[in-house]
């Protein structure tokens, strides 16, 4: 009963006591990397074009997109939830932008509107920080569990993607030069000294994340009300807000990427992201935190995105069958999962405190 | 796109064996309908400097980005089986007459189930637009017969289980119907395993479109009226040849970039010709 | 002593008053218009059985709950409360009765959660670890800030609730059973910390079932009885046995050793058992412990918080395992059997903390009382009702558990009640030897007294009970055999004579009067 | 932080009391039932075939297969667990009779040994358990929290399916006469006076669940152990053993239905099922239940899956794009546990006593 405690303590206290040092981490997030490393190892070995700048900037810019999901998850992860509807929401996102840069109509001044890009991509984002919010308010006032709240609201929103486009797919979200709406593939095709703006994007998002996490009281009042959150409540921690915050912190990082995606691609599919939400999941427990809130961090979230994309592309560009990419994944997710739990079994004996039964549940 | 139905399957074979045949090293992957996935495939073929790049489309309009990307990084690209809502931009687009194997189809299955009746018709998925043009060319055709009335129709995603249970609902609904025509085979074979099952198959004719190996054998087995043959085999390989060319050329050696394949009708009569999966031998 | 329309005397100002402040719960009426004062430099000490409603009056003090009507008034002011953090800045904090921590973090982020310091870039995490530490050395524990608190044991973690009581420097501190999990020790140091605070002016409302514990400190006394005020005193003129009498309406004491019988043959055997710290650094919790148990026979375990007696219990039941050493039922080993195997065996455990070992929440009063047993219903495969409501009805008769019945919801009852319900669970199981972990521990006095007899009656049955308490008046009840341990091994043996001054000293705790 | 326990006490109370009658169940039960009779009316109303036997039978046959899984989620969920991996094992199931079908190969025989049928059917079944128990051990002995345990096993089992079949669908289940496998399709397509075999099947299974839940030891330990492990354990329950259980049975469910599949299609592919685990999950939750453990009943859980399948066919049935079923899955979701929340939140107000603090948690 005490796995998602011993799955995780190290990172926790290291996330938790922001910044501190520690072995156990180091352990934790050591064997993160080992398995990174290794990955690269052995792709390097098998191909020769996988060990290239190129190679990596290219591998980098598809964990962008993941990483940007995971990011968000993180929090709402560390807040003791999950939210299964990033992978509708990141396609949502994309489907407005596109509708927004084929220019709205105005039926009763009988003009159409060319939105200039960044306004698009503002209202964008506020769209997914909406949808988050309505997670948010979901959970933190009507107390739907996450997974339930947010899995209704990932078929509505998906839905709606799907009934804006009819199902069909916008493209040349070009823009052009006469209407100044130019510049939507930006984000998907510049790149700063060569590095993709997707993988900039993310970095700058990770680096904020951790800011927010590890200085700020709001980081401290998620990890408390993760890890305890009626002690939370009980000193002060406006635990709602909280909550409704990390919801709609995730929606805008969902959005986020499927601006990125659709960008990338010139254009905006309604089925876009769909199962993402597994993926960035999946990136967030290799990362080393725990489905039960109070613990992880977001370096251990990167590490977890890079492992499952270096992976996932390697298999790919040693042209293994897609089949064995899906299997290798599984794997991948158990195996990490599975040996922190083996290293931190003898802990699990340890009488868990009050607060650590949560963690318990859950994980059972 | 994806591999797990068997039309796709064989033109990636196809595709992979001819390449290896004229000593190239083929890497086969699937985008599974996922843009994403499938610029993903192109940048991993950028990576591993293909030498060429041959594509069906996930996405008419979505898998325009990724042709880009690969002409970008000057890989020819050639679109095979679907096509982009984009000229100029892939060396060649090798695609079934859709439209011409959807008359075929329309006007055997009239005959199949005369002149009159009511019908319900499944529809592919509609990101793809391949399900709009066959099912533009079913209307063409069928709207000449002013006695028969398109009842319903159904999106069943080109997929056998939707096929299925789409089918027993619009049975409910539709109890009166003499035919079923369907986007494809899967879809078909589904609405047959329903007819089947309500035991109404003698009444209802079942028309399909690909000619993959299981509606041939139930074309044999009279459970499908006709399949539409597309000539995937054919023109994967015409495909890897003009690639191959190009390479060697600089020229596809095709007079245009959009080459229409027909479709070729596959009945009772001569199922038996149906020698290879998607190949027939005349 | 004064009857409560006596008009309070005035020679402290009072600083905050709860005038006939109701709360009602659905149906359950917990509070039904009790009038409190807390005077500055006071301590006032609420006394009250379990369910008497102190820590409900107290949330509505420190604005955890609302009242369902009644009024406070602060410096003669009236105000209301929306939130904790409101009435925290209005300088009232408050210790809950339940820990309150976050496991996951630190000493110092459970200590200044919610009221972060403020530094140039985000929080100022040195000057926080500063102030943590300033309050550890207060408190005279030496735990460095920022050890996660899940690895700290119950006592620490309630000095780290004390902790961040203190770091609010509020002029009124509520502290709703503070000690039940400290030992005399870090009781002591608490109460010195009390008398600082009283110096300085902050008013301290008590509440404990401690019962002569509390007396040390108490300058006013208040008992609730059921949701209403039915005394206050001044500490001169109170004594044990009239806050005894106004908590329950009648003097009790908590029995006396069955006698008359003979005992039976050793049931329990346990030899140098072993046990390692739960987080595995080695250190030896129970250290080469040897102890017999004879059928019919009351054993009693007293020790400090920390001296190892949940280990070995919970060892000897097969819930941590043991490190080295032998435990024999009736004359069979049974180091190796499962904890249903020993249960099976006849050995059960009742755990120390009811809600988290003990009680299924989920679960009804008579499921939870079956639940033990209810292998026993199955003929064939299938559970017999009848069979099952005949006997859950027979234990919460046998246990007297006040309940609507079996199908009641266990959250419904009382935690005397609740307590019961576990006992009554285990002895379903037929046991021929039960051990208790701190049975009376957070129950009042009366149920205490409940329990006991039961427990007497059983062993006159012969069935031999071993149980630990950290109350020395619980020594010198029912036990036979007054066992005190110290660091993991037995310090000292005594008969039912012994004395309280005898037994503390043995464990290594100071004698307080 | 009390929302699992307030949105759900009264099932959890009528189930854990396995037959007691109580207020609080025929209410919120009351209410899916009320929910499913609208859609029943609605949809009469909206269109003359729907309020038919013939349409009844088709709908419930379809209902089935999600009802079958869903009585295999309950006493994952029930545990306190969760298994993603239903839908990749019930298309595994499907795959692994197909393949039997088709006649197996022993070279150093050089024989095909073609199984009958109902060797076929407890083989699939067989591999359905093992899958569970796969799980299983990964939860119970290494403590790897259930969502990512049975996450990871989806990919893999799904991958497997893919490889197997490499991607190809098996048609042609229905058999030979002269090999004596005949009769794949009796599940699919036989009828017992009238009633599709796969309802008879759920029909059986509901009751033989209600039958273990509400009137085994088993059932009582799985409430318990879900309610509060600890404690439970320290009663005697093998909680381990439960816990190991439930998920072999639930893989069970999964391969059965995968059968039932399988037969009616007469056709097994490999990518069936999939994302069937959420509507699953959905049914469950809509039933009722609480994600946290120890609360929820087959009852429920089958209204559950009533609803969101006579609300899809309902939806086909009028000619609504398929879009709007999306979105109105999700709103059902949404709305069937938003409604109970706030019938109990009055109650949700109530501190949580320590024991319910896991509920809370998971929830959150
Ligand atoms: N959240 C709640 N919901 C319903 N009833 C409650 C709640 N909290 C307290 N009660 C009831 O109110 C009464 C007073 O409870 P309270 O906790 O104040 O008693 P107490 O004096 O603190 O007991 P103890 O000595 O065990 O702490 C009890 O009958 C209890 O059952
Ligand atoms: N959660 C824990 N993590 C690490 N060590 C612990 C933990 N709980 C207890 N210990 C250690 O185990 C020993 C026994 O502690 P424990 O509190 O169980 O003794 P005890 O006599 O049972 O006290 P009480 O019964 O009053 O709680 C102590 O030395 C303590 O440091
Ligand atoms: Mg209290
Ligand atoms: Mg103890």
């Amino acid at each position: 009963m005490t796995n998602a405690a011993s799955t995780t303590t190290p990172p926790s206290r290291a996330s938790a006591s922001g910044g501190g040092f520690e072995l156990g981490r180091v352990l934790l997030e050591g064997r993160a990397y080992f398995a990174l490393i290794l990955i690269i190892a052995v792709f390097s070995f098998l191909s020769p074009y996988y060990f290239t700048v190129g190679n990596f900037l290219t591998m980098a810019s598809h964990v962008a997109l993941f990483g940007i999901l995971a990011i968000g998850m993180l929090l709402v992860i560390l807040n003791g939830g999950i939210d299964l509807s990033v992978g509708s929401t990141l396609g949502l996102s994309g489907v407005i932008a596109g509708f927004l840069m084929q220019g709205v109509t105005l039926p009763w001044f009988g003009v159409i509107l060319y939105p200039p890009v960044w306004v698009v991509a503002i209202l964008a984002c506020g769209l997914g920080g909406l949808i988050g919010l309505v997670n948010g308010v979901l959970i933190a006032r009507f107390k739907v569990p996450a997974f339930v709240a947010t899995l209704g609201v990932m078929y509505m929103v998906r839905g709606i993607a799907l009934l804006i486009t009819n199902g069909l797919t916008y493209n040349s979200l070009g823009g052009r030069p006469d209407l100044g709406n130019q510049g939507f593939d930006w984000l998907g095709f510049n790149r700063i000294m060569g590095v993709p703006i997707g993988v900039v994007v993310m970095v700058v998002l990770a680096f904020l994340g951790s800011l927010v996490l590890t200085r700020t009281p709001f980081g401290r009042w998620l990890y408390a009300s993760g890890g305890n959150e009626r002690a939370a409540e009980l000193s002060g921690v406006p635990t709602r807000f909280v909550q409704m915050t990390v919801y709609a912190l995730s929606g805008v990082c969902a959005a986020i990427a499927g601006l990125i995606l659709s960008s990338q691609l010139t254009s905006a599919g309604p089925t876009a992201g769909t199962t993402y939400e597994l993926t960035a999941i999946a990136a967030v427990v290799i990362g080393g935190a725990a489905l039960t809130g109070g613990r992880g961090n977001i370096r251990g979230t990167m590490l977890g995105a890079f492992v499952i994309g270096f992976l996932s592309d390697g298999l790919v560009i040693i042209g293994i069958s897609s089949y064995w990419q899906t299997v290798f994944t599984g794997a991948v997710i158990v195996l990490a999962v599975l040996l922190n739990a083996i290293q931190y079994r003898g802990r699990a004996k340890a009488p868990a405190v009050a607060g650590a039964t949560p963690a318990a549940k859950l994980a059972g | 796109n994806d591999p797990s139905n068997p039309y796709w399957l064989t033109e990636g074979n196809v595709a992979s064996a001819e390449a290896k045949k004229l000593g190239y090293e083929a890497n086969v992957g699937a985008s599974k309908g996922d843009t994403n996935a499938e610029s993903t495939l192109i940048d991993t073929a950028i990576t591993n400097k293909s030498v060429a790049i041959i594509l069906d489309p996930a996405n008419a309009s979505g898998s325009v980005g990724a042709v880009k990307k690969a002409i970008a990084a000057n890989i020819p690209v050639i679109l095979v089986n679907a096509e982009i809502n984009q000229d100029g931009l892939a060396k060649a687009q090798l695609v079934s007459n859709n439209a011409q194997g959807a008359a075929l189809g329309a006007q055997q299955w009239v005959r199949a189930i005369g002149q009159k009746g009511n019908y319900v018709e499944l529809l592919g998925s509609p990101s793809d637009n391949n399900a709009a043009t066959r099912s533009n060319g079913y209307d063409t055709v069928l709207s000449q017969y002013d006695d028969l009335k398109k009842v319903g129709s159904q999106v069943a995603n080109w997929d056998r289980t939707q096929g299925h249970d789409k089918m027993q609902n619009l049975l409910q609904a539709h109890p009166d119907i003499q035919g079923v025509i369907s986007g494809n085979d899967e879809m078909a074979l589904g609405a047959v395993a329903a007819l089947k099952e309500a035991g109404k198959l003698s009444g209802i004719k079942v028309g399909g479109f690909d000619g993959s190996p299981d509606a041939v054998s139930a074309v044999k087995a009279g459970e499908l009226q006709y399949t539409v043959l597309q000539p995937v085999a054919i023109f994967s390989a015409k495909a890897v040849q003009e690639a191959d060319s190009f390479i060697k050329t600089g020229k596809t050696g095709a007079a245009q970039e959009k080459q229409l394949f027909d479709c070729v009708l596959i009945t009772k009569d001569n199922a038996a010709k149906m020698t290879a999966p998607f190949t027939m031998t005349p | 002593m004064t009857r409560p329309d006596a008009a309070p005397d005035r020679d402290a100002a009072v600083v905050l008053t709860a005038n006939n402040i109701a709360k009602a719960y659905g149906s359950v009426h917990a509070l039904k218009g009790v009038n409190f004062e807390v005077r500055r430099g006071k301590v006032t000490t609420l006394f009250g059985e379990n369910g008497a409603g102190k820590s409900t009056l107290m949330k509505i003090l420190s604005g955890v709950v609302k009242p369902t009507s009644g009024a406070i008034e602060l410096d003669g002011s009236p105000v209301t409360f929306a939130s904790a953090s409101e009435a925290r800045d209005a300088g009232i904090s408050i210790i809950h009765q339940e820990l309150s921590l976050a496991p996951n973090m630190s000493v110092r982020d459970n200590i200044f959660m919610g009221r972060e310091i403020a530094g140039p870039t985000g929080i100022d995490y040195a000057e926080e670890a500063r102030q943590a530490k300033v309050l550890m050395a207060e408190l005279e524990e030496d735990i460095d800030p920022m050890t996660p608190v899940e690895t700290l044991r119950l006592g620490q973690q309630q000095i780290v609730e004390i902790a961040r009581a203190l770091s609010v420097n509020s002029r009124i501190l509520i502290m709703d059973e503070p000690t039940s999990a400290l030992s005399a020790a870090e009781v002591e140091v608490l109460f010195k910390v009390i008398g600082d605070l009283k110096s300085r002016g902050v008013a301290i409302v008590y509440i404990s079932h401690h019962l002569e514990e509390a007396l040390q400190i108490t300058d006013y006394a208040v008992v609730l009885r059921d949701g209403a005020m039915t005394a206050k005193a001044d500490r001169a003129d109170i004594d044990l046995e009239w806050i005894v009498r106004n908590m329950v309406g009648e003097n009790y004491h908590l029995g006396t050793p069955p006698t008359g019988y003979q005992f039976g043959e050793v049931a329990l055997s346990v030899r140098d058992l072993t046990v390692t710290d739960a987080a595995n650094t080695g250190i030896a919790v129970v250290d080469r412990l040897s102890l017999d148990v004879r059928a019919g026979e009351i054993v009693c375990i007293y020790g400090l918080m920390g001296a190892g007696r949940t280990e070995m219990l919970e060892c000897i039941a097969g819930r941590v395992p043991k490190a080295g050493g032998e435990v024999r039922l009736e004359g069979r080993e049974i180091s190796r059997l499962t904890i249903a195997e020993r249960i099976a065996q006849g050995l059960a455990l009742v755990p120390e903390d009811r809600q988290r070992d003990g009680l299924v929440q989920t679960m009804t009063v008579g499921e939870n009382l079956s639940l033990a047993s209810i292998g026993a219903f199955a003929k064939r495969v299938l559970l017999s009702r009848s069979t099952e409501r005949a006997m859950v009805d027979q234990s919460i008769k046998s246990v007297t558990i006040k309940t609507a019945g079996g199908h009641a919801a266990i959250g419904s009852l009382s935690g005397g009640n609740q307590q019961k319900v576990v006992i009554g669970k285990m002895l379903t199981t037929h046991p021929r030897v039960i051990l208790l972990d701190e049975p009376s521990r957070g129950i009042d006095i009366g149920a205490k007294a409940e329990v006991f007899r039961l427990l007497a009656e059983r062993a006159r049955d012969g069935l031999a009970v071993v149980f630990s308490t950290s109350e020395v008046a619980e020594c010198l009840s029912i036990a036979h055999r007054i066992i005190v341990m110290a660091r993991g091994k037995i310090s000292a043996e005594f008969g039912s004579d012994a004395s309280k001054e005898q037994i503390m000293a043995a464990s290594g705790e100071a004698v307080v009067h």
